[in-house]
């Protein structure tokens, strides 16, 4: 798959990501945000698409704006609503939260700065693109086993919480 | 039997806990609700799915038939009661000549009487059939629902053939019949029986074994016979909790102690013993017809009663057993051409009582099936 | 202009599909032509399914639009665009505005990598089926949008419905998936493949569909995979987001006119792209029935015959209706309207004997054919089954669907496993 | 229009209005306390064939036992081959209990009223009870004035609850202690209680219709 004009649809993605997270944290209706979310975590599946890592960029279709975010919309339309869109949002943590943003801003402009010096020149080589999920598999089964299952053994820990604290309600 | 009055009643005003608001949602089904037959509505609270609790609003339907028979003659009130129970209107008829025949102290010569019975277990067949096609559909199933159409056509041809009305057929008069059958009655009747008899068969193939509709039926809207004695259910939702009571035995009126049959009995009061309860009774409909035909006397139709109709002033209560349960009918007489009071009990309305009963801790699916086999026409819950 | 038409002319002969080729133009004139037919087999399943479901329940169905209700279709799209098209008052109505177009897009999109042929396909993705499951998950999105921007209690419902039901059939769907692409590896390299391509094309090298591997390890993964897919595109019996008898219709409840007809529209694409998944992942996708049994060139030619033939035997079939038509002069038009259907069916017919056409039209129709069965089973399973409740269809997934397929998954591999050994001793 | 006829009259009220039907009502037959009354019981203004059929009493195991318990304020009745029994109001809840538990009268298939303008305790109440063990039927009936109550019967038979409530609609006879009394079939804040006789069968609460249907009333 040839690209066919790379920086439009970076730059349209790029933007779309960028309006959709500051509609996740000013739209004062949670499934707004959330269905902003789903619009940047799309627009990234994209980037991915284009960055050569289709595995990547299916992952993230399926679990996060598939999966995840599906159970997120499920239990925002169960709350009412009306009554948070009345309630002032973070407004015990506006002064962390002011910390923080600088703090990454900072660390981002750094990096921008000095990014020619951190990272290598040029593009990263292109694998061929016939094994990328091959070889996405055969790192997370090869060389990051471990990682790999403590991740797993982590997720099965959740289930088993999720389904201990379903049960304690029935 | 029903010494304690356990009723399993749970308070519906039991404030519920607050979890995100999220705990209870109150839905209002109906009165135009594809599922709720007619204009029944019901107000669900629901947790999640599950029901706790629910209140049927009726009355959308109340046309007043009470009170229109006061100001009939015992002749004029007549059609009225088709307009009841439009599905099975010729059991609403028997009831209501009867009972006034019970007034006059006169009764229908023999050959009515057969003629009756043929008509009126005709009448529970068909409405049975439509019993089966709308609870099937709501279940989900649509194909029994023209099965059972197709089927019925059949008997409301012999009706519109017999009186010229298919679904208000106003088939009898006080003292027993307007009409002699007509010619060929007889044969069509018995290829009716023949043509149907093997589409049970049909329909039970289609459903009895079928394992959606055992898991959507099997356990669900269970009421025991000690509830629905409670709650004055009848018919066949009191039969399949495992009370072995009919009408048509336990006090025979028309000329059904003549005729051998069997009254089917559940055991779990559920929806599911409730369909084959029905199945079963349209067989045995089938045998009582069959029987009727073979035994259907020569003479008169029409018992000697007066032109202008005085019952003597006095009071009866006559029942029978209509498809749905027991229709009653409480008449006051005054000694005038003019019932003093008609009052109808009618089964629908009582055994809608139980439904708040039988849904309780049920999912909203249920609910359906459960409105679907209580087998409701909302023409008599409101009359 | 020369380098344009030499652009063109580029692919032609080419024997990739366009996107993998790089060919936008073509790109272009697949997505045309797979959307067009998409949409033409939306149309002729709407009419299909109001008549063989007629006929299931001793009625006729459709008749009075065009000879056997053949132009209803098309009425009824007219009368769905004329309709009014309502946004209810207190609804979220750009939400409202969107979730239509959220779940056409979903049930569309997927259609970007079905190989209709080794080369019929838009493009063939690296990714492809996960491409596919993925893209097919996001039409919950719209369900819950739209019946969340309703605002009103039954679509709220059914959107929670059909949103819980889609996410824990997508788990026991997987699996079923991934015991596929296990089988696909059983070649020399050892890797599997999750091209859609690839998937057929080593069910040709391995001279077996998958349905028969490792019996009856694949028949039941198929099964999971069927069931699964019903529930997946909402349809009876498992449509309780849409029961009809419980909550009037679901989450387009609120929804008239051309939005609702979007609905209407996505959920047979669904219905066509998760039939689509299965004929490629266990039915041999384009290949022809009895690749074995029936091998040779000879068998090739004959089966070759088959397409250009099923049209002739439709087109008879008119004609023979035709025939039977009632001779009154009301019915003229219909009657001519009919002959001249089948004789646009047999022109069909007879233009797919003709060999370039009839080589290349091959895989399309086999590919069609497999789907068109899956669409007959949709319909009969609607005339047959009552409906789930929901807590039914919840444990039928997570108790039942689940567990088989990851035992599927793990007999697969074990199995898979020890034929690799063999492979590479 | 026969009004204030003491002696019933035979003729038949035309016209579908009957503003206040009071025809027959038992001529306040004084004898008895709580009595008998039954709407017909002497009247008798013979049609001409045939002695006229009238109430006659009943006895059963069941009655004596009854009879010893509750003295006069008993009256076992039959017509018709149907048994009844009148009793006084104040047995009420008592006898209804004793019926279900002693004697099995386990089912309450009606409960049901008559309007009887013209006398003083103008409602009989009727109880239609049925006994599964027995297959047998009884009715009980109670007189009560205008605006009295009675004491619910949910408690006994839980049928009641509907039938109550429909009497309570259509008479505005209330029930003490009923759990949710209520219109059943006619909308709530519906004025008037159909089935008295003094409400016309063309009546209808206009003002209701109009303010909650929003057309004028089609009559």
């Amino acid at each position: 798959m040839a690209p066919v004009a790379t920086p439009f649809f970076f730059y349209l993605l790029s933007a779309l990501m960028l309006v959709g997270g500051i509609l996740v944290i000013t739209r004062k209706n949670p499934v707004h945000s959330a269905l902003a979310l789903i619009t940047t975590l799309l627009a990234q599946a994209a980037i991915y698409l284009m960055l050569y890592a289709p595995f990547v960029a299916g992952v993230q279709i399926i679990l996060y704006a598939g999966g995840i975010m599906v159970l997120f919309l499920f239990v925002i339309m169960l709350v009412s609503i009306d009554r948070s869109i009345k309630e002032r949002q973070f407004n015990s943590q506006w002064l962390i939260g002011v910390v923080a943003a600088t703090a990454l801003g900072g660390l981002l402009i750094a990096v921008y700065t000095k990014g020619a010096s951190l990272f290598p020149g040029g593009p990263v080589t292109v694998a061929a693109e016939g094994d990328n999920t091959q070889r996405v598999a055969s790192l997370l089964y090869g060389q990051y086993m471990f990682s790999f299952e403590i991740a797993s053994l982590l997720l099965l820990v959740a289930i088993i919480g999720a389904v201990v604290m379903a049960k304690k309600r029935i | 039997m029903t010494n304690q009055n356990t009723l399993s009643h749970v308070d519906l005003e039991t404030p519920e806990k607050p979890f995100l608001d999220a705990n209870e949602l109150v839905i209002n089904m109906g009165p135009q609700h594809p599922a709720t037959h007619g204009v029944l509505r019901v107000i669900l609270r629901l947790d999640g799915e599950k029901v706790l609790g629910l209140e049927c609003v009726i009355g959308y339907l109340h046309r007043g038939v009470e009170k229109i028979g006061e100001h009939r003659t015992y002749t004029m009130f007549n059609p009225y009661v088709d307009r009841m129970d439009y599905v099975a209107a010729v059991s609403n008829g028997l009831g209501y000549c009867e009972t006034v025949e019970k007034l006059l102290n006169v009764e229908a010569p023999p050959r009515a009487q057969h003629v009756r019975v043929i008509l009126t277990e005709l009448n529970r067949i068909a409405s049975h059939q439509l019993w089966l096609g709308t609870h099937a559909l709501d279940i989900g199933a649509i194909t029994p629902l023209f099965y059972t159409f197709r089927d019925r056509e059949e008997i409301l041809k012999i009706y519109e053939k017999y009186c010229g009305a298919r679904l208000t057929t106003h088939a009898f008069r006080i003292g027993g019949l307007q009409y002699e059958t007509y010619a060929g009655f007889e044969k069509e009747v018995k290829n009716f029986l023949n043509f149907f008899r093997p589409k049970i068969d049909e329909y039970e193939e289609l459903l009895t074994t079928n394992r959606i509709w055992l898991e959507r039926t099997k356990g669900v809207g269970k009421i025991s016979a000690q509830d629905c004695i409670a709650l004055g259910v009848t018919g066949p939702v009191l039969r399949a909790s495992g009370m072995k009571w009919d009408l048509r035995k336990a006090q025979p009126y028309a000329c059904y102690k003549n005729f051998d049959f069997e009254i089917p009995i559940g055991q779990n009061g559920d929806t599911y013993d409730r369909y084959l309860v029905r199945m079963v009774e349209m067989r045995q409909s089938v045998r009582i017809i069959e029987q009727a035909l073979g035994a259907l006397p020569e003479g008169p139709i029409m018992a000697k009663v007066p032109k202008v109709m005085k019952p003597p002033a006095g009071e009866v209560y006559h029942s029978i057993e209509a498809p749905k349960g027991e229709l009653g009918y409480f008449i006051v007489s005054d000694g005038s051409t003019q019932p003093y009071r008609v009052r109808v009990r009618p089964p629908s309305f009582v055994n809608l009582q139980a439904l708040d009963l039988m849904c309780r801790g049920q999912l909203v699916a249920d609910v359906i099936a459960v409105i679907g086999t209580l087998d409701i026409v909302l023409g008599e819950v409101d009359r | 202009m020369r380098e344009f038409i030499q652009y063109i002319t580029s692919y032609l002969g080419s024997n990739q599909t366009p996107g993998t080729a790089g060919n936008i133009f073509w790109v272009v004139v697949y997505v045309l032509l797979v959307f067009t037919g998409i949409s033409l087999g939306v149309i002729a399943m709407n009419w299909l399914e109001r008549k063989i479901l007629a006929h299931m329940q001793v009625r006729l169905g459709p008749m009075r639009v065009g000879p056997h209700g053949l132009l209803q279709p098309f009425a009824d799209a007219l009368k769905l665009l004329l309709k009014e098209d309502l946004i209810p008052a207190e609804a979220d109505s750009v939400i409202f505005w969107c979730a239509p177009f959220m779940v056409v897009l979903a049930a569309f999109t997927v259609f970007v990598v079905v190989p209709f042929g080794p080369t019929h396909a838009i493009t063939d993705m690296n990714i492809g089926i996960l491409f596919m499951l993925g893209v097919s998950s996001l039409s919950v999105l719209g369900i819950v949008m739209a019946g969340w921007a309703s605002n009103s209690h039954y679509p709220l419902i059914g959107a929670l419905r059909s949103s819980a039901q889609m996410v824990s059939y997508e788990v026991a769907m997987g699996m079923a998936v991934v015991s596929v692409i296990l089988m696909t590896s059983l070649n020399a390299v050892g890797t599997g493949t999750l091209s859609m391509i690839g998937i057929v094309q080593a069910q040709l090298a391995q001279h077996e569909w998958f349905i028969f591997k490792f019996f009856p390890l694949g028949l039941i993964a198929f099964f999971i995979f069927a069931v699964a897919m019903v529930a997946e595109t909402n349809r009876a019996p498992f449509d309780l987001a849409e029961a009809e008898s419980e909550l009037t219709a679901g989450f387009h409840t609120e929804y008239s006119g051309f939005r609702w007809s979007l609905f209407f529209l996505a959920e047979y694409g669904a219905m066509m792209a998760a039939s689509s998944i299965a004929v490629t992942l266990w039915l041999g996708g384009w290949l022809r029935p009895f690749p074995n049994m029936l091998a040779g060139a000879g068998w090739d030619q004959l089966f070759s015959f088959i397409p250009g033939a099923s049209f002739l035997f439709l087109a008879g079939l008119c004609f023979y209706s035709t025939a039977r038509m009632p001779k009154h002069p009301y019915f003229r038009i219909q009657t001519i309207g009919l002959a001249g259907f089948g004789a646009l069916l047999g022109l069909v017919g007879l233009i797919l004997f003709i060999p370039p056409v009839r080589a290349w039209v091959q895989d399309i129709f086999w590919f069609s054919a497999k789907v068109a069965g899956f669409m007959y089973l949709y319909i009969w399973y609607r005339g047959t089954f009552p409906r789930y409740r929901f807590d039914q269809l919840m444990k039928m997934g997570w108790k039942v669907l689940l567990p088989m397929g990851l035992g599927i998954l793990i007999l697969t591999a074990g199995v898979a496993l020890y034929q690799q050994n063999l492979w590479h001793p | 229009m026969p009004d204030e006829t003491k002696s019933p009259s035979q003729h038949p009220p035309q016209g579908d209005s009957k503003p206040s039907a009071e025809k027959p009502a038992a001529p306040a037959t004084p004898p008895k306390p709580a009595a008998v009354a039954t709407p017909a019981a002497k009247p008798a203004a013979a049609p001409p064939k045939a002695p006229v059929p009238t109430p006659t009493p009943w006895d059963s195991p069941m009655i004596a036992k009854l009879r010893r318990t509750y003295g006069s304020g008993i009256e076992p009745l039959t017509y018709a081959g149907q048994n009844y029994i009148v009793v006084d109001r104040s047995l009420i809840p008592e006898l209804l209990y004793v019926l279900r538990n002693e004697e099995k009268f386990d089912y309450c298939v009606d409960i049901t009223a008559v309007h009887y303008p013209q006398r003083e305790k103008q409602f009989d109440v009727i109880w239609v009870l049925y006994s599964f063990p027995r297959n047998e039927r009884i009715r009980v009936k109670a007189q009560i004035a205008d605006g009295a109550t009675l004491p619910s019967s949910v408690p006994v038979w839980p049928a009641a609850n509907w039938l109550e409530r429909e009497v309570y609609d259509m008479f505005g006879i209330k029930f003490e202690g009923h759990p949710d009394l209520k219109r059943i079939l006619l909308p709530d804040g519906w004025q008037g209680h159909p089935l008295r006789k003094d409400y016309g069968i063309l009546q209808q609460d206009n003002q209701w219709v109009q303010i909650n249907l929003g057309i004028e009333s089609g009559q």
